[in-house]
Formats: C-alpha cells, structure tokens, sequence
C-alpha cells in the first residue's frame, strides 16, 4: 500500500489558517486588501463608466444555456478544492503504483555496475508548461537516488531557464541525500534553443558516452523519435514520459517503461508526495467517476429506449441527462 | 510585491474570464471583453521578447567567443536584416500601409525563398528519421507493443490503395476485414475511444491546473525564490 | 556476427536513402491512383456543396510552410470548391506564417483560375491575429474589437463582402486548416460550441486523430493528412469534371505515400523477424555456455 | 523575383539541411542558424504589422497611425489600451535582469487568461460534450427491428473503450481485481490509439518530404 501522510507543514504557518494556506491568492488579496484599498478604487472606477452603469441595469446576466456547466464546473472544481484542502490538512490520500517508477532504482544500480551515466532529458518546453514542472519534480527524485550510488547524471537541456531549475533542484537533492561533494555543476548544461540542434546534440551524447539508462521525460514533440530510437540502439534502459499524445506511440515502441499522459503528472505527485498535487489528482478521479457513471447509466437508458422505445424511459433520461444536455 | 501583485493579477484575469463566460452582460462582462482583447495583443509582445532573447543570446556568444560563435552571426544578421525589411516594409509596392506580405516585397521574398524552404526541409527530415526507427525501434516486445503494431500496419496499409489491392479477394460477406475498411473502422472507433479518454482526462488536468494557477496553489511559472 | 544482427545493425544512412528512392521513384513516374471519399470528409464536401451560393463562409489558414505539403491542397480544393459554389470566403489566419500561404492562394490560385472573382465582394484577406484561442473568443464577443480592417487596412464597412459582418455568428461555417495549436480545436472550443457556428476543416495526419473525438458532434467533418485532401480532390472532380485536368496535388503525392507506406511496413516486419531470430539465437549460445 | 534565382535558393537551401541526413556539418549548421534568425524577425515584424498596429497603435494614437491605419481616421484615442500596453512593455523587462522580476506581472495575466479561458471551454467541449457524446445505445436496431450486429458491436466497443481508458487513468484506486482487469483492457484501447497515431504520423512525415523532392525537381528541372 501506498499511503502518504503529508503531516508535515512550513514554520510559521499557524494551522487553523488552513484555508488561506491552501489558497495562496485569497491570502495575498486579504493582505492587500489590508495595506491598498485598490479594488475599492477599481470598482468604484468601473462605476462611473457609463458603459457599465447602463450594462449593469439591464436585466438577464445569467446565460441560460450555461447552467449545466455552471453546475458540472462547481461540482468538479468543488471536488478538486475540497481535496487539495484536506490533502494540505494532513489528511492521507492513496495513490496507486505507477509502473516504471520501480524500476528507477534498478536503472540506477545497472548504471553504478557498469560505470556509466543516466541521461536525463527534460523535454522541449519552459518553465511556463506543466509537463517541464512535473519533469522537475521526477529528478529531484532520481538525483536523491543517484546520489546515493556513485554514478553520473548528465541533464543536457534546451530552456536556460530550466536549467537553472534543473541545478537547484539537483544540488538540493544531493544535499539533502549527504552527497554534495558529489554534484557536478557542468553535467546539467544549455544546449541549443533550435529543436533538431538539441535532437541532434542529445543523440551525440548518447552514441558517445553510452549511457545505461535514458530518461525522458516532459513535454516532447517530434525529436521523440530519434532520441528513442538511438537509445534503443545502445541497449540502454529506457524509461520516457509525456503528455502529448502524438509522441506516445514512439515512446512506447522504443522504451522500456511510458508513463503516458497524466500518468506522467501522477508520478510527480507519488514521488514529491506534495500534497496539494495529490488532492488536486484526487480531485481529478472524482470528475472521472461522474464521466464513468453518467456514461454508464447514459447508454443504459439509451439503449433500454432503443430496445423498448417507450416514452417513460426517454422521460427519465431527459431528468438524469439534464445535466449533459 | 514581488510575489503577491502576480498572484492578484492571475486571480482576477481568471475570475474574470470564468465569469464572462457565464454571464451574459453587466461590468464582469464588459471587463470579460476587454481582458479578452488585451489578452490577444499582450501575447504579441511574447514574439518581441523571443527577438529580445535571441538578439541577447547570440550577442552574448559572439562577445564571449563562445563555440561555434560565427554561426551565431548568422542567426544575428539574418534577424537584423529580416526585421529591417519586416518593420519598414521595404519594397511594399504600398509603401508602409501596404500588405505586410504583398507581392513585390523585400518580406514576401524572404518567405518565400528563405523561411518555406528551410521550415519545410527541416520537417522533412522526419520522414527518413521515422523510417529509421520504424525499422531499429519497433519491436513487438510486449503484448502492449504488439497491439500497437499491428494497428500502425492495418492503418499504413489501409490508408492507400495497396490496402485495397491485398484484400480484394475476400468475399463480399466478409468486407468489412478489408484493410481500407478495417483502417476507417479502427479510426472511427477505437481511436476516438482511446483518444476521448485521453481527452476528458487531460480535460480534467487542464481544470485542476486552471484552478490551481487562478488561486495560487500553481505558481512554478513565476519561477522558484526571488 | 549472426545474420540477424548484422541486419539490425545496418548504417541508417541506407534506409535514408531507401526511403529518398521511395518517394523520388514515384514523383518521376507519376501513377495516379483512384480514391473515393470516406463519409468524414464526404461531409465537408456536402456542407459547402449544399449551402445556399453566396453562403459567408470563414476559411482560417492554420498553418505554415512546415506542413504546407498537407495542407495546401486541403486549401486549393476548398478554395476552388467554394468559389466555384459562388460562396463569399474571408481568409484568416492564427499563425504568422498562414499570412504566407494565404498569399500564395490570393496571388497563384484565384487570379488564374477564377479571373472575374473580385477582391472584397467574392472574397477578402483579413490576415493574421495574435492571440490563439483569446483571438477567437474576441471575435465571437466582438468581433469588430479584433478584426476592423482587412490585411491591406481597409476598414470592413468600406469592402461590400465585410460590410455587413458585425458578428462572428456572420459566418454561416468555419473552416479551418490546422497543423497544431491553434485550430481545429480552439475553433470548436472557442466558437463552434460556444456560438453555435459549425466548424468544419482539415489537419496534418499529426493531428488529425485527436479530432475524432468531436466528430460528427461538434466537428462536421474533417480531412486527415494527404490521404484527407485526395478524398476532397475526388470528390471534387468527380461533382465537377472540369478540374479533372487540373493539378490534382494531393491526388499526385499519393505515389510516394503508397510505395514508401509499404516499405515502412516491411522495414517494421525485417526489423522484428531479425530481433526474434537474433533474440532466439542468442537465447541458446547463452545456454549453451551455461549463463 | 527572378524565378530562377529563387528556385536556385530554394534547392541549396534544401539540401543544406539535407545534408545533415549524412552527419552534422558546417552547411547544415548555417542554414538551421539562418532558419532561427529570419523565423524570430518574421514573427516579430507579422505581429508588429497585422497585429499591434491597427489594435493597438491604431487605438492608441489614431492620428498618429492614420497614414497606416485609413480606418483610425477621425477616431479618438482610446485609452484604456494603454494597459495591454504597459503590460506588454512589463513583459519585455525580462530581457534585463535588473528589472526582470517585473515581467512577471505581465506573465501572470497571459497564465491567469489562459487559465481563465481553458477552464470553461475544455469544461464544456472536451468533458461534458464528450461523456455526452458517448452516451449512446449499446444495441442498435433497425427500422423494422432487427439487430445491426456491426453498428451494434461498434457501439459497445466505443462505450467500453472510453471507460476503460478512464479507469486505466484513476490514480486513488489499486488497479487489483476486476479493476485491474478494466484497466488492462483500458491500455489496449490506448494502444490501438496510439497505432492509429504512429501509423498517421508516418503518413505525415512522408508528405512533407514528397513537398520538399517536388520543389527539388521544380530546380532539377529547370537546368535540364
């Protein structure tokens, strides 16, 4: 089993704040609201334009025809809140194995036997996308491991934003693991903003220091599959991961193990076990049982009317269904 | 400051935008329409500031001498010269209110006999690295991989008439095996299975994500420490 | 070495130029092949068949010289085929680089082929928008805010085929030629569903499946790749033979489509028979020697 | 433009980047830095004209823009658009280091937009119409009757198909069991997916290619 309790909380943060704690913007604007009485000033701005005032007195604000996700959009969102609230409270959340994450550890041994590095690329994106976040998290992880073995890990990236993040979070896996005198600065580098130059530049590296494991994960895009094939070719252990669909055939193909789509976004959250991840994730289950079970009961009753076609099962189907239209 | 004025920023765009999406008319929805707008012309300063970051990059590698930094001359002067003729319209029969691409420009000659070839040309290169792999990496390992194989060869047989050809001979009660049938078959409903799934969860991401940046649970994006 | 290793391990340089003959070989031989419409895009072809002449329609340029191949004969057949029906067509685009093909149709297809359609009374460029999915959400709440003025910056009112154009819900369909993001999607997302205006197009093979999902639902239809745009070429020979002598491109690249298809196909077979007969072979000097 | 001289630039260019098939070299090399530069310009100056210009500029100092935008003629400056403004000038601060930080004020309204534009779309498109465009009958009958064994198998295969895939992505449950078996089936599903998608993606690559050999004959042609 795999229960994460997240009792854990920063120095500093008094516990009854739960709220605010979970939600840093409505803690910032209470403080805001509190030093600069701004959206007094916005609101009453807006007021006075005669475009709002006429606006705002006429009548219907509500688009009818939106209620359905109005209420589908306050019932998930609710869903999601209410988790990352309790998961943030402590509460333990479940989250299942996710295959590939296991054999992590074994990569890293076959790596230290045989006296070669762990590649590790963390995609094509920036900072700004989920993917590159979710990548970070997963080699914070694998540096913790790293650097409890004696191998090496070279992370050659295309952002020289993520590679400042890369950095940090590797040092601080190392430091954290009581390895710091084994972080080497040089081996987490730029390479080229230009797609097929970084392709062809992380291919190079592969055929050159043949390494023992090759990891990639992020977002990816159509370099997926040289840099797959190539690993392939070395017989390293493969372990890929990323949410964009039309890379994951090539991955799964050429790799060992594929983290496919959210399952990507899963192991950050399992490996980082940080909370607000996990209730979000949990949260996210939620929407997909109300999807399963209103499928299912959709086609039950689709299909009874076929079958039958009376008029009192398309009736309470129209009720049941109202809320997908 | 530094920290709180973005997370108020995020949150009221967001909350604004989620509003005008519901409501039809009032203040929400005059500001939902502004924001809107300004949204579209804010996301045109993100291609100033990839020139500006290009513009820096490469000057920095020329200064400092760094590896290959005579290449980066040529990304230098290819940007300067092509944002010359881009901003003043140099050679626009219209002169500067004419079409930004107009036939006769220095521009459209850039486009053309410049960006199409080296654009098309560097995704071409995929074809042979797709093949290459096809070849060296495929490999029905698994029972997964297997499924996925035989998949790829119903469909890249199917998809042309040699599909056709290689199953003519199959009587016509069992017509729905041939490969162009079975590849329509396979497109209309397993894929739009599998990929309705991947779509409503990635739905789901994409909400949970949305709600996490609009109340500042998600603030990677503003960068770690200060 | 064992024959199935030295066949895995060939130099790739050689399937490059394998696969170079494959498409060269039919370029200069030229088969034409017969293709029929498949009901995904037979839809397209009725929608823009069936609206009334002199239907507005909104036809938005997705994409650049990257996937051009693709797509421009997705745009030439839907140029030709609404023309041809007499509809209005504003060109679009959300990509910098669709200003680019935009021209090429305005400059290389129009003024040769259909020499007495006029430029703002049968059809208008409106160019390019930043903005990707906020574009479109600004034109169907204001549409004038966006776009008022075509790519030369003549106000909409003083051209006769925008003049009338207040709303996005103007449009009677979009159509949207799609290599990634924006399109297809943000089309849907953004106008199809919201303002109930249908959405119809095409996208590169990249993304075409990912579209099945809104299809017929929210999507009318859609052109998968080459093999999409020669099923509308067709079609639209087949309704109207006076462009059976016309250049049919999708229809012509289907050659190289066909021979190089099949020989991916027997690569993947090759290469699978040598891995499990390398991987059986290895399996037994491994017994044999007690490892 | 000289036809031939155009063609002639096309074809070298083309089989700089060809080249690099053979090994990296120095011609490969120029043509990609080359590529980089014209395509960051052309970006900048396409925005700049069909974009900033008549939105913003256009509002911003009609008169001013009048000789470029004929339809700000005789318009009054509008000035709320000097937040888009600020906030695009905000968003360039990150090209110097000093004032970097202040770009994320203007990094965190195009976050907060998209944030706000997704949620309800991919809401309402690609959550709520799709489970309701999977609602449908498992058993298909025709007008008079009778079962349509394909329509019908077709049904059960998409139903089934998008609630395995689903259940293959619950992370809060162990996959054991009848679950586990659900969640098998689901990772079929996804893999035929993703062999339509393989064999679609080959399909694009090759056209691609087939567009680059046609332009190369266009100049092969034109010497011969």
């Amino acid at each position: 089993m795999y229960l994460f309790s997240t009792t854990g909380r920063p120095p500093g943060v008094p516990h009854s704040n739960g709220l605010s704690r979970a939600v840093p913007a409505f803690a910032a604007i209470f403080a805001l609201s509190r030093a600069v009485p701004a959206f007094a000033a916005i609101f009453s701005l807006l007021q006075a334009d005669p475009v709002f005032a006429q606006a705002a007195s006429e009548s219907g604000w509500f688009n009818a025809d939106r209620t359905q996700a109005l209420v589908l959009g306050i019932i998930l969102t609710g869903a999601i809140l209410l988790y990352v609230v309790l998961a943030s409270a402590g509460r333990p959340l479940f989250i299942r194995k996710i295959a590939g994450l296991d054999t992590v550890e074994e990569a890293v041994g076959r790596a230290t036997e045989m006296g070669k590095p762990i590649l590790y690329v963390p995609g094509l994106n920036d900072m700004d996308e989920v993917q590159t976040i979710a990548s970070m998290n997963l080699l914070g992880h694998l540096a913790t491991i790293i650097a409890g073995y004696d191998s090496r890990l070279h992370v050659p990236v295309r952002k020289s934003l993520v590679m400042s993040v890369a950095r940090e979070t590797v040092q601080q896996s190392y430091l954290s693991a009581g390895r710091p005198d084994a972080y080497q600065e040089d081996d987490i580098h730029y390479v080229s903003d230009a797609q097929f130059a970084y392709a062809a530049a992380v291919d190079g590296i592969i055929v050159r220091e043949k390494p023992a494991a090759c990891f990639y994960l992020g977002g990816f895009y159509a370099e997926s599959l040289i840099l797959a094939e190539t690993g392939n070719s070395i017989g390293a252990i493969q372990i890929a991961g990323t949410a964009r669909p039309p890379q994951l055939p090539f991955f799964v193909a050429a790799c060992d193990y594929t983290l496919i789509g959210e399952e990507l976004f899963a192991a950050s959250a399992y490996l980082s076990k940080e909370p607000r991840m996990l209730g979000s994730l949990k949260g996210q289950d939620a929407g997909k049982g109300i999807a399963i079970v209103f499928i299912l009961a959709g086609s039950a009753l689709a299909t009874l009317y076929s079958v039958t076609g009376s008029e009192t099962v398309r009736e309470v189907s129209e009720i049941v269904l109202w809320l997908f239209r | 400051m530094r920290r709180r004025i973005p997370l108020i920023i995020t949150f009221i765009i967001g909350v604004v935008l989620i509003t005008g999406y519901f409501v039809t008319r009032g203040p929400f929805n005059t500001l939902y329409e502004s924001f809107s707008d300004y949204f579209a012309i804010i996301t045109v300063f993100a291609f100033i500031l990839g020139g500006g970051s290009l513009l820096k990059i490469h000057l920095k590698r020329v200064s400092s001498r760094a590896a290959d930094w005579p290449y980066s001359v040529v990304t230098l002067v290819a940007f300067l010269v092509t944002l010359v003729i881009g901003l003043f319209k140099v050679g626009n029969p219209g002169g500067m209110s004419g079409e930004i691409l107009a036939s006769g420009s220095w521009l459209r000659f850039m486009f053309d006999g410049v960006y199409n070839p080296l654009s098309a040309t560097m995704f071409s290169l995929l074809a042979f690295f797709v093949a290459s792999a096809s070849y060296r990496a495929f490999r029905a390992r698994t029972k997964e991989a297997t499924i996925l194989l035989s998949a790829a060869l119903v469909i890249l047989l199917g998809r042309t008439p040699v599909g056709a050809w290689m199953t003519a001979w199959m009587p016509e009660s069992l017509a729905f095996l041939e490969l162009p049938n079975l590849a329509n078959w396979i497109m209309a409903w397993p894929n739009t299975a599998g990929q309705r799934a991947i779509m409503i969860g990635i739905a789901l991401g994409v909400i949970a994500t949305s709600l996490r940046i609009i109340l500042g649970i998600e603030r990677n994006y503003l960068g770690r420490g200060e | 070495m064992r024959i199935p290793d030295s066949i895995l391990r060939i130099d790739r340089r050689i399937i490059f130029l394998l696969i170079g003959a494959a498409v060269c070989i039919p370029l200069i031989l030229k088969p034409r092949f017969q293709d029929s419409p498949t009901p995904i895009v037979q839809s397209i072809f009725d929608t823009v068949e069936r609206l009334p002449a002199g239907s507005r329609v909104f036809l938005s340029f997705d994409y650049g010289p990257d996937t051009a191949p693709e797509l421009d004969p997705m745009a030439k057949a839907l140029v030709r085929h609404t023309m041809t029906r007499g509809h209005e067509v504003s060109f679009f685009t959300l990509f910098p680089e669709g200003v680019g093909q935009i021209k090429k149709i305005t400059d290389n297809l129009l003024p040769v082929e259909f020499p007495d359609k006029a430029y703002g009374r049968d059809y208008v460029n409106l160019g390019y928008k930043a903005g990707l999915g906020g574009a479109i959400n600004t034109m169907v709440v204001n549409f004038r805010t966006l776009v008022n003025a075509d790519a030369e910056g003549t106000p909409l009112d003083d051209l006769p085929i925008t003049a009338d154009v207040d709303e996005m819900v103007d449009y009677v369909i979009i159509l949207s030629l799609t290599a990634g993001d924006p399109g297809l999607k943000e089309w849907i997302q953004f106008a199809g569903d919201i303002a109930g205006i249908p959405v119809m197009g095409g996208g590169t093979a990249v993304v075409a499946p990912e579209l099945y999902p809104y299809y017929p639902q929210q999507l009318v239809g859609l052109m998968g790749g080459l093999k999409g745009a020669s099923e509308y070429e067709s079609a639209l020979v087949d309704r109207y033979p006076t462009y059976r002598n016309a250049t049919m491109e999708a229809t012509m690249r289907m050659g190289p489509q066909v021979v190089t298809h099949v020989l991916i196909v027997l690569l993947v077979l090759l290469g699978n028979l040598a891995y499990f007969l390398g991987r059986s072979d290895r399996r037994n000097r491994a017994g044999r020697t007690g490892q | 433009m000289d036809v031939t001289l155009m063609l002639w630039i096309d074809a070298a260019l083309t089989l700089m980047i060809l080249s690099f098939l053979y090994r990296d070299n120095p011609f490969y090399k120029f043509a990609e830095h080359l590529f980089v530069g014209v395509s960051a310009a052309y970006l900048m100056a396409v925005g700049f004209w069909d974009h900033l210009v008549p939105n913003l500029l256009g509002k911003l100092f009609p008169s001013l823009m009048s000789g470029v935008v004929p339809g700000a003629v005789g318009r009054s400056p509008d000035y709320y658009y000097l937040i888009p403004a600020v906030f695009g000038m905000l968003l360039l601060t990150r090209l110097i280091d000093r004032w970097a930080w202040l770009s994320r004020w203007a990094l965190a309204f195009i976050v907060g937009g998209a944030a706000g534009f997704n949620l309800p779309r991919f809401l309402d498109s690609d959550f709520i119409i799709q489970v309701q465009s999977t609602m449908i009958p498992l058993v298909v009958l025709d007008a008079s009757g009778n079962l349509l064994w394909g329509a019908s198998f077709s049904h059960v295969v998409l139903v089934l198909g998008v609630i395995c895939g689903l259940v293959y992505f619950f992370f809060s449950v162990e996959h054991k069991g009848a679950l586990g078996h659900v969640s098998r089936a689901g990772i079929w599903v996804l893999m035929v997916t993703f062999g339509a998608a393989f064999g679609y993606t080959v399909m694009a690559r090759i056209s691609l290619l087939t567009g680059r050999m046609e332009a190369l004959g266009a100049w092969l042609g034109s010497i011969f």
